[in-house]
C-alpha cells in the first residue's frame, strides 16, 4: 500500500520536473534556439588552422579537384584509393618537360618538375568517393585536393554539389581533346618511324 | 487463474521499421501482445568488409572500419590501428596517444548521447532525443575542426593521426565540457528519473551476468549486469592507465540488476566518466610533437596473427588480423560488440510484450553497420 | 622478348652473380641492359633469401631441443594441461601464439576448458575461420577468462573435403552466431549445431565468399551481380 | 436553440416556404457547415501550434518561411495550409488486400464521432448549436463512437500493425471512458443537471464558484478527467494505438493522403471537444474568472476559447515531455488508480456536500 502511494507521488513529482524543464526551454527559446534558417544562414565552418608544415593540405572534406596542369600522372592517387573511384590514363610525352601546344599540355609543373607523361584521362567518380582524403596525401605535386581549406582561394567551398544526373558527378579533369590529340601525335610519330 | 492462449501470429519487425536502428529484421512469434519467440535476421547491410580487406593495403582498410560502426567511427579506427601497431610492434609518440584518447572519448560521449536519445525516442519521449543530438552536434563540430569530416573520419592512421589538433582545440574542448556537464543533470531530470520511463525500463529484459558472459556481451551492456569489466581498466591499451576514472556498473537502483534501466543508466554514467578522462587528457597533452613522426613508410607487418581488443562505446571491439608479411592483410576479422549484443536478444526478449521488445532492443544499443559489416 | 635475348640475359646474370659486371655494362641496347640488370637484382635477392633461410632452418631443427629456454608463455602451461587431460589431441608442437588441436574431441575439450576451475575460459571472445591454403581450412577460437584474466588461441585445421568440426554452441552461447557466420563465409560445418543456417548471406547463395578461391556467382534470382564498374566511358 | 432559431428566421425570410422540410434541412446544414469550418480551422491552427510548441520546447524554431518564391509565409504561418494542399493532392492508396468498403468508411466514422459531439459544446452564452438537456452524456456517448472507426481502420487495412493499433485502441478507450464518466458524475452531482449550459450557469460568480475549486475531491476529479480524456484522444503519453516506434503508424499505417488527414482532423476535433467539456464542467465555461468584469456575451466566447486553448496547450506540453506508457501499464493506471480514486471522489463529494454544502 505504501508503495502504491509512493509510486503515485513519484509519478507526480518527476513529471512536474519534466514539465518544468520543457516549459523553461519554451520560454527561453530566443536564447536556446539552435536552428539555422538554412539557405540564408549557414553553419559556421570551424576555423581550420592546423599550424604546422602540413598547412598546404587541407582538412575540408568536400569534392575533389585536380589541377591538371600540375599532374605528372604518377598514379599514386589511383593506387591508394580504397574504392577505386579515380581512373587515370597516361601516354608517354614525346619530349620530357616540353609543352605541347595542340592539346594544351604544359610540360613543367608549378613545383618545376618536368613531366614525362601526358595525362589523357583523369576521371573521378564522386558518387563513389568516400571522402577519406587518402588520395590527397601521397600526391608529390599537391595537385589533387579537396576544395576548400587552404585552397579556398582557388575554389569556393561547396558542400552542396548535388546533380540531377548521376553521370554529372563523374568529374573529368583531363583537358578536352587531349586523348584524340595525343593519339594523333602518336600516330604521326609511328608513321615517321 | 488459467492463462488463455490464442493463436500465434508471426510478425515481421523490420527490415523497415522505425525502431530497429537500421535494417534489422526480427521474426517475432506473438500471442496477442506477448512475444513467445524472437529471431533476429541479419545481413541486410552486409558490405563484405572482411572480403574487401583481403584485397587492399592496411591503410586502405581504415576508411572501411569507419563505415562499420558509423556512430563511433573514431573508436573503430582506434581499434584497428591499435591492432596493426601491436602486430608491427610500433611505438607511437605520446602526443598521438593523447590525441587518440581525446578523440575516442569524445566519440564515446557522442555515441552514448545518440544511444540514450534514441532510446528515449523508442520509449516515446521526443524532446530528450533532440536535446542530446544538439549536444552531439557540438562534438561533431570539434571533429570537423580537427579532421574535416563529421561522421566518417579516417583520422587515426597506423603510427599516428592524419592531422595535428588545430589551434584553439583545447580551449574549445574545455568550453564544450563546461557547457556539457550541467546538461547531463537536465537529461536525468527530464528522462532518466521520469516515472513513466522508469516503469517502461526497470525490471524489463533482465540480463544475468553469467548469461551475458556466455553470450560475449561486452561494454555497457555487460557492466549493467554488475560485471566490473572495462578494457580501459582491465587491459589498458594506449595510455588509458594514466587516467583516473571509475568503471561504472549497474546496481539495479530502479529494479533488478541488469535490466534496461541499468543499461541506460550505465551509459549515462559513462558519459560523466568520459568527461573526467577528457579533462585530464586535455590538461596533460604535450604541446609539441609531430604526429606524423612514427608513420611507417610502408605498412608491412611481420608474418603472424594478432587478436587485439579495444573498448568502443558499444563494448569490446576485437580485430583478428593475420598477416603474411605482405602489405595486404591475409585476413581481417572484426569481432563487433553489437553482434554479440544482438545475439542475446532472442534470450532476453522471450515472454515480454511488444513494447518491451522495442525497449530491450534499444537498450542494447546496436548498430547494424557493425553487425553485418 | 625473344629467346635469344633471354639466353643472353641468363648468361649475363650468371656472370654478374660471380662478380663480373663488365659484360652487362657493355651492352649497347638500353632496354636489354636494364632488363639484364633487373634480372640480376632479382637473382641476387633470391640468393640472399635462400642463404638467410636455409641455415636458419637447419639451426632451428638442430638446436631447439637443447638450447632454447622453455618459454614461460601461458600457452605452454595450457597446452600441457590439455595434453595431460586429453592425450594426443595436440596436432603440432606448442608455441607462443596458439594451440593447434585435432577436431575430434573438440567439444569435450571445450567443455573442460570452460569448467576446469584453473582455466575457466568463460568467454569466447572471437571465433573465425581462415583459408590457410593447401586445401585446408582452419577454425580459430580466441578464448578469454574473466576470472583469471588469461587468454588462449586455439586453432583447428580441417581439410576442405571433410570440413567438419564439433560445434561448441552449447558451451559458449555466442558460438551459435559465430559458427553460423564461419559456416556462411568458409563452409566449415559445425556438427551438433542446433540452428545450422547461413548468417549474413541468403540461404541460397552459392559458394563461401571468404575462401581464397571464391568466385562470385553470375546471377542471383535473375539479378546480374555487377563485378566491373560501368558508366565510365 | 440554434437550429430552431435559424428555422424560424428562415421561415420569416421566405414566408412561402415557412415550415417546409426543405427549410429544415437548410437550417440544419448551415450550422453543419459552420461546424465543419470550425473543425478544419481548428485542425490547421492546432497543427501549426503543436509544431511550434514542440519546436520551442526542443530548442528549435519549427516551421519558418524563408527565401523568395513559394514558401511557408512569415514564421511558417502557411505551413499547415501547404501541408493540407499536399495531402489533398497526394495519391490515395488502398491496399489490394484491404476490405475496401470498410477501409474507405473508417476515417469517416471516426470523423463523424468527433464532429457530432461539437454541436453540444457551448462556446458562449448563446453560441451553441443544440443545448440538450442531456448534453454532457451526449458528448461522452458520441465521443466514444470514434473507437468503432479506429477498430474498422485497424481491421480493414489487412495489416498486422494496424490490427494491433485497433485492438489497443479499443481496450484503451473503453477503459478510460469509465474514470472520465465517473469524474463527470461529480460535476453532475453538484450542478444537478446534465445540460451543458446548466452546468456552466451553476458556476457563475467567479473563480471561487468553479467546480474544480468547489472542494478537494472535485480538484482531483478534474485531473482524473483530464488525464482520462487525453487517453481517449490517443495523445502521448497514451498514444499506444499509433505508437510510432512500436507499431509504425498503428491503425493508420496503411492510410495516405486525404484519408489519413481525416484521422488527423478528428484527433484535433476530439482534443477541442474534450477540452471544451473539461472547461465547461470544471473551469466555469464561458464565465469570466472575476465576477462582473469582462462578463458580456462576446467576452464569454473569449473566456471559453482561452480555457480550451490552454487545456490543449497542456496536452501538447505533455506530449513533448513524456515517454509513452506500455499497454498493460495503461490499463493498470486506469483500473488500479483512476477508477478507485474517482469512486472515492464521488463518495467524498457526497459527504462534503452533506456537511459543508
Amino acid at each position: 500500500m505504501e508503495k502504491y502511494f509512493r509510486d503515485i507521488w513519484e509519478s507526480i513529482t518527476t513529471m512536474m520536473t519534466g514539465l518544468g524543464i520543457t516549459w523553461m526551454h519554451m520560454v527561453r527559446i530566443r536564447r536556446n534556439n539552435v536552428t539555422l534558417q538554412y539557405p540564408e544562414e549557414k553553419w559556421p565552418r570551424p576555423e581550420r588552422n592546423i599550424g604546422f608544415d602540413h598547412s598546404n593540405y587541407n582538412v575540408i572534406r568536400s569534392r575533389l579537384n585536380v589541377d591538371i596542369d600540375d599532374c605528372i600522372g604518377c598514379l599514386k592517387c589511383e593506387r591508394v584509393c580504397p574504392v577505386q573511384c579515380i581512373k587515370i590514363v597516361t601516354e608517354k610525352a614525346p619530349v620530357r618537360g616540353e609543352d605541347i601546344q595542340d592539346i594544351g599540355h604544359i610540360g613543367v609543373t608549378s613545383n618545376s618538375s618536368r613531366k614525362a607523361l601526358v595525362v589523357t584521362r583523369f576521371d573521378i567518380d564522386m558518387t563513389e568517393c568516400c571522402y577519406c582524403n587518402l588520395c590527397v596525401y601521397p600526391c608529390p605535386e599537391e595537385c589533387i585536393y579537396m576544395t576548400g581549406g587552404p585552397n579556398a582561394h582557388k575554389h569556393p567551398i561547396d558542400y552542396e554539389f548535388s546533380e540531377y544526373d548521376r553521370s554529372n558527378l563523374i568529374y573529368r579533369f583531363a583537358k578536352k581533346g587531349t586523348k584524340d590529340g595525343m593519339q594523333k601525335i602518336l600516330d604521326a610519330k609511328g608513321a615517321e618511324s | 487463474m488459467g492463462v488463455i492462449h490464442g493463436e500465434e501470429m508471426v510478425l515481421n519487425i523490420g527490415p523497415q521499421h522505425p525502431s530497429t536502428h537500421g535494417v534489422l529484421r526480427l521474426k517475432v512469434k506473438t500471442d496477442g501482445e506477448i512475444i513467445s519467440e524472437i529471431t533476429p535476421v541479419i545481413g541486410y547491410l552486409h558490405r563484405c568488409f572482411e572480403k574487401h580487406c583481403e584485397n587492399m593495403t592496411y591503410d586502405q582498410v581504415i576508411p572501411y572500419t569507419d563505415r562499420c560502426d558509423y556512430l563511433a567511427a573514431m573508436a573503430n579506427n582506434f581499434g584497428y590501428v591499435v591492432a596493426v601497431e601491436e602486430l608491427m610492434e610500433l611505438k607511437v609518440p605520446e602526443k598521438v596517444e593523447y590525441i587518440r584518447v581525446i578523440m575516442a572519448e569524445f566519440q564515446r560521449i557522442a555515441s552514448h548521447l545518440l544511444a540514450l536519445g534514441v532510446y528515449g525516442l523508442d520509449i516515446g519521449a521526443f524532446t530528450p532525443f533532440l536535446f542530446m543530438l544538439r549536444d552531439r552536434e557540438r562534438i561533431l563540430d570539434m571533429f570537423e575542426m580537427t579532421c574535416g569530416a563529421r561522421l566518417l573520419y579516417n583520422y587515426m592512421w597506423v603510427g599516428g593521426v592524419s592531422h595535428d589538433l588545430p589551434k584553439g582545440f583545447v580551449e574549445t574542448a574545455f568550453q564544450f565540457l563546461d557547457y556539457f556537464e550541467p546538461q547531463i543533470d537536465e537529461y536525468n531530470k527530464l528522462l532518466t528519473y521520469n516515472k513513466i520511463f522508469v516503469e517502461r525500463t526497470a525490471d524489463i529484459g533482465v540480463l544475468p551476468a553469467d548469461v551475458a558472459i556466455s553470450y560475449g556481451v561486452s561494454g555497457p551492456n555487460l557492466r549493467a549486469s554488475g560485471v566490473k569489466w572495462d578494457l580501459r581498466r582491465n587491459a589498458p591499451y594506449s595510455i588509458y592507465d594514466k587516467f583516473e576514472f571509475d568503471v561504472c556498473i549497474g546496481d539495479g537502483a530502479k529494479g533488478t540488476l541488469g535490466d534496461c534501466w541499468d543499461r541506460y543508466y550505465v551509459r549515462m554514467l559513462e558519459v560523466k566518466e568520459s568527461v573526467k578522462i577528457l579533462r585530464q587528457a586535455l590538461a596533460q597533452i604535450p604541446k609539441d610533437g609531430d604526429v606524423h613522426q612514427a608513420l611507417p613508410k610502408k605498412i608491412r607487418p611481420p608474418k603472424g596473427s594478432i587478436y587485439s581488443r579495444t573498448e568502443t562505446p558499444r563494448g569490446d571491439l576485437g580485430f583478428y588480423i593475420v598477416s603474411d608479411g605482405s602489405p595486404i592483410p591475409t585476413r581481417v576479422k572484426m569481432r563487433s560488440p553489437a553482434f554479440t549484443a544482438l545475439a542475446v536478444l532472442g534470450e532476453l526478449a522471450g515472454g515480454w510484450m511488444m513494447s518491451d521488445v522495442i525497449s530491450i532492443l534499444g537498450s542494447l544499443d546496436i548498430v547494424l553497420g557493425e553487425i553485418d559489416r | 622478348m625473344s629467346s635469344d635475348q633471354e639466353k643472353l640475359i641468363a648468361e649475363l646474370v650468371e656472370k654478374g652473380l660471380a662478380g663480373d659486371m663488365d659484360p652487362i655494362n657493355a651492352i649497347e641496347d638500353r632496354v636489354l641492359r636494364s632488363k639484364a640488370k633487373s634480372a640480376l637484382a632479382k637473382a641476387k635477392r633470391a640468393a640472399k633469401v635462400a642463404a638467410a633461410t636455409a641455415p636458419e632452418a637447419d639451426k632451428a631443427a638442430d638446436e631447439i631441443p637443447e638450447e632454447t629456454p622453455p618459454s614461460d608463455h601461458p600457452n605452454q602451461k595450457f597446452g600441457k594441461m590439455i595434453e595431460d587431460k586429453f592425450p594426443g589431441v595436440l596436432e603440432a608442437d606448442l608455441n607462443d601464439t596458439h594451440i593447434q588441436l585435432k577436431p575430434d574431441n573438440w567439444f569435450e575439450i571445450a567443455k573442460w576448458l570452460k569448467s576446469e576451475p584453473a582455466l575457466h575460459f568463460d568467454s569466447l571472445q572471437c571465433h573465425t575461420g581462415m583459408d590457410v591454403g593447401e586445401n585446408m581450412l582452419e577454425a580459430r577460437y580466441n578464448l578469454h577468462s574473466m576470472t583469471h584474466d588469461h587468454k588462449i588461441e586455439i586453432r583447428i585445421a580441417v581439410s576442405r573435403d571433410k570440413a567438419n568440426i564439433p560445434s561448441i554452441e552449447q558451451i559458449w552461447r555466442i558460438g551459435d552466431w559465430f559458427e553460423r557466420e564461419t559456416y556462411d563465409m568458409f563452409g566449415i560445418f559445425f556438427d551438433g549445431h542446433r540452428d545450422h543456417r547461413r548468417m549474413l548471406l541468403p540461404e541460397d547463395w552459392e559458394g563461401y565468399p571468404l575462401r581464397k578461391d571464391y568466385e562470385v556467382q553470375q546471377t542471383y534470382h535473375g539479378i546480374a551481380i555487377p563485378k566491373v564498374k560501368e558508366g565510365w566511358e | 436553440m440554434t437550429v430552431d432559431t435559424l428555422f424560424s428566421w428562415l421561415g420569416g425570410l421566405i414566408p412561402a416556404m415557412e415550415g417546409s422540410g426543405t427549410l429544415l434541412v437548410i437550417a440544419i446544414l448551415i450550422p453543419c457547415l459552420v461546424l465543419f469550418l470550425v473543425v478544419a480551422v481548428n485542425a490547421i491552427v492546432m497543427v501549426y501550434a503543436e509544431r511550434k510548441v514542440a519546436a520551442f520546447m526542443q530548442d528549435r524554431l519549427g516551421p519558418m518561411g524563408q527565401g523568395v518564391g513559394l514558401h511557408a509565409g512569415k514564421w511558417g504561418l502557411l505551413q499547415t495550409v501547404a501541408d493540407a494542399l499536399k495531402l489533398l493532392t497526394k495519391e490515395d492508396i488502398i491496399p489490394e488486400n484491404a476490405d475496401r468498403f470498410l477501409f474507405i468508411l473508417a476515417p469517416f466514422v471516426i470523423f463523424i464521432g468527433a464532429f457530432v459531439t461539437i454541436i453540444a459544446v457551448p462556446f458562449g452564452e448563446t453560441v451553441i448549436v443544440a443545448d440538450f438537456n442531456i448534453g454532457i452524456f451526449y458528448i461522452l456517448g458520441m465521443g466514444s463512437l470514434g473507437v468503432i472507426g479506429i477498430i474498422l481502420a485497424g481491421w480493414s487495412s489487412n495489416n498486422k500493425w494496424s490490427l494491433y493499433g485497433g485492438m489497443r485502441s479499443a481496450a484503451q478507450i473503453v477503459s478510460y471512458e469509465i474514470p472520465a464518466g465517473l469524474s463527470i458524475i461529480v460535476v453532475i452531482m453538484l450542478a444537478g443537471t446534465l445540460s451543458m449550459q446548466g452546468i456552466i450557469e451553476y458556476q457563475a460568480g467567479g473563480m471561487g464558484n468553479w467546480i474544480i475549486f468547489a472542494n478537494p475531491f472535485t480538484f482531483i476529479a478534474f485531473f482524473i478527467f483530464f488525464i482520462s480524456v487525453i487517453a481517449e484522444t490517443n495523445r502521448t503519453p497514451f498514444d499506444i494505438p499509433e505508437a510510432e516506434s512500436e507499431l509504425v503508424g498503428g491503425f493508420h499505417t496503411e492510410y495516405s493522403g486525404m484519408r489519413w488527414s481525416f484521422f488527423f482532423l478528428s484527433e484535433y476535433a476530439n482534443m477541442l471537444v474534450v477540452s471544451a467539456v473539461a472547461s465547461a464542467g470544471f473551469l466555469g465555461g464561458w464565465h469570466s474568472p472575476i465576477p462582473g468584469y469582462f462578463d458580456s456575451n462576446g467576452w464569454g466566447v473569449f473566456w471559453m476559447m482561452s480555457k480550451i486553448v490552454f487545456l490543449i496547450f497542456v496536452m501538447m506540453w505533455f506530449r513533448w515531455t513524456f515517454p509513452r506508457l506500455r499497454v498493460d501499464q495503461l490499463m493498470n493506471i486506469c483500473w488500479k488508480v483512476f477508477l478507485p480514486m474517482s469512486l472515492i471522489n464521488i463518495f467524498g463529494v457526497g459527504i462534503w456536500t452533506l456537511f459543508f454544502g
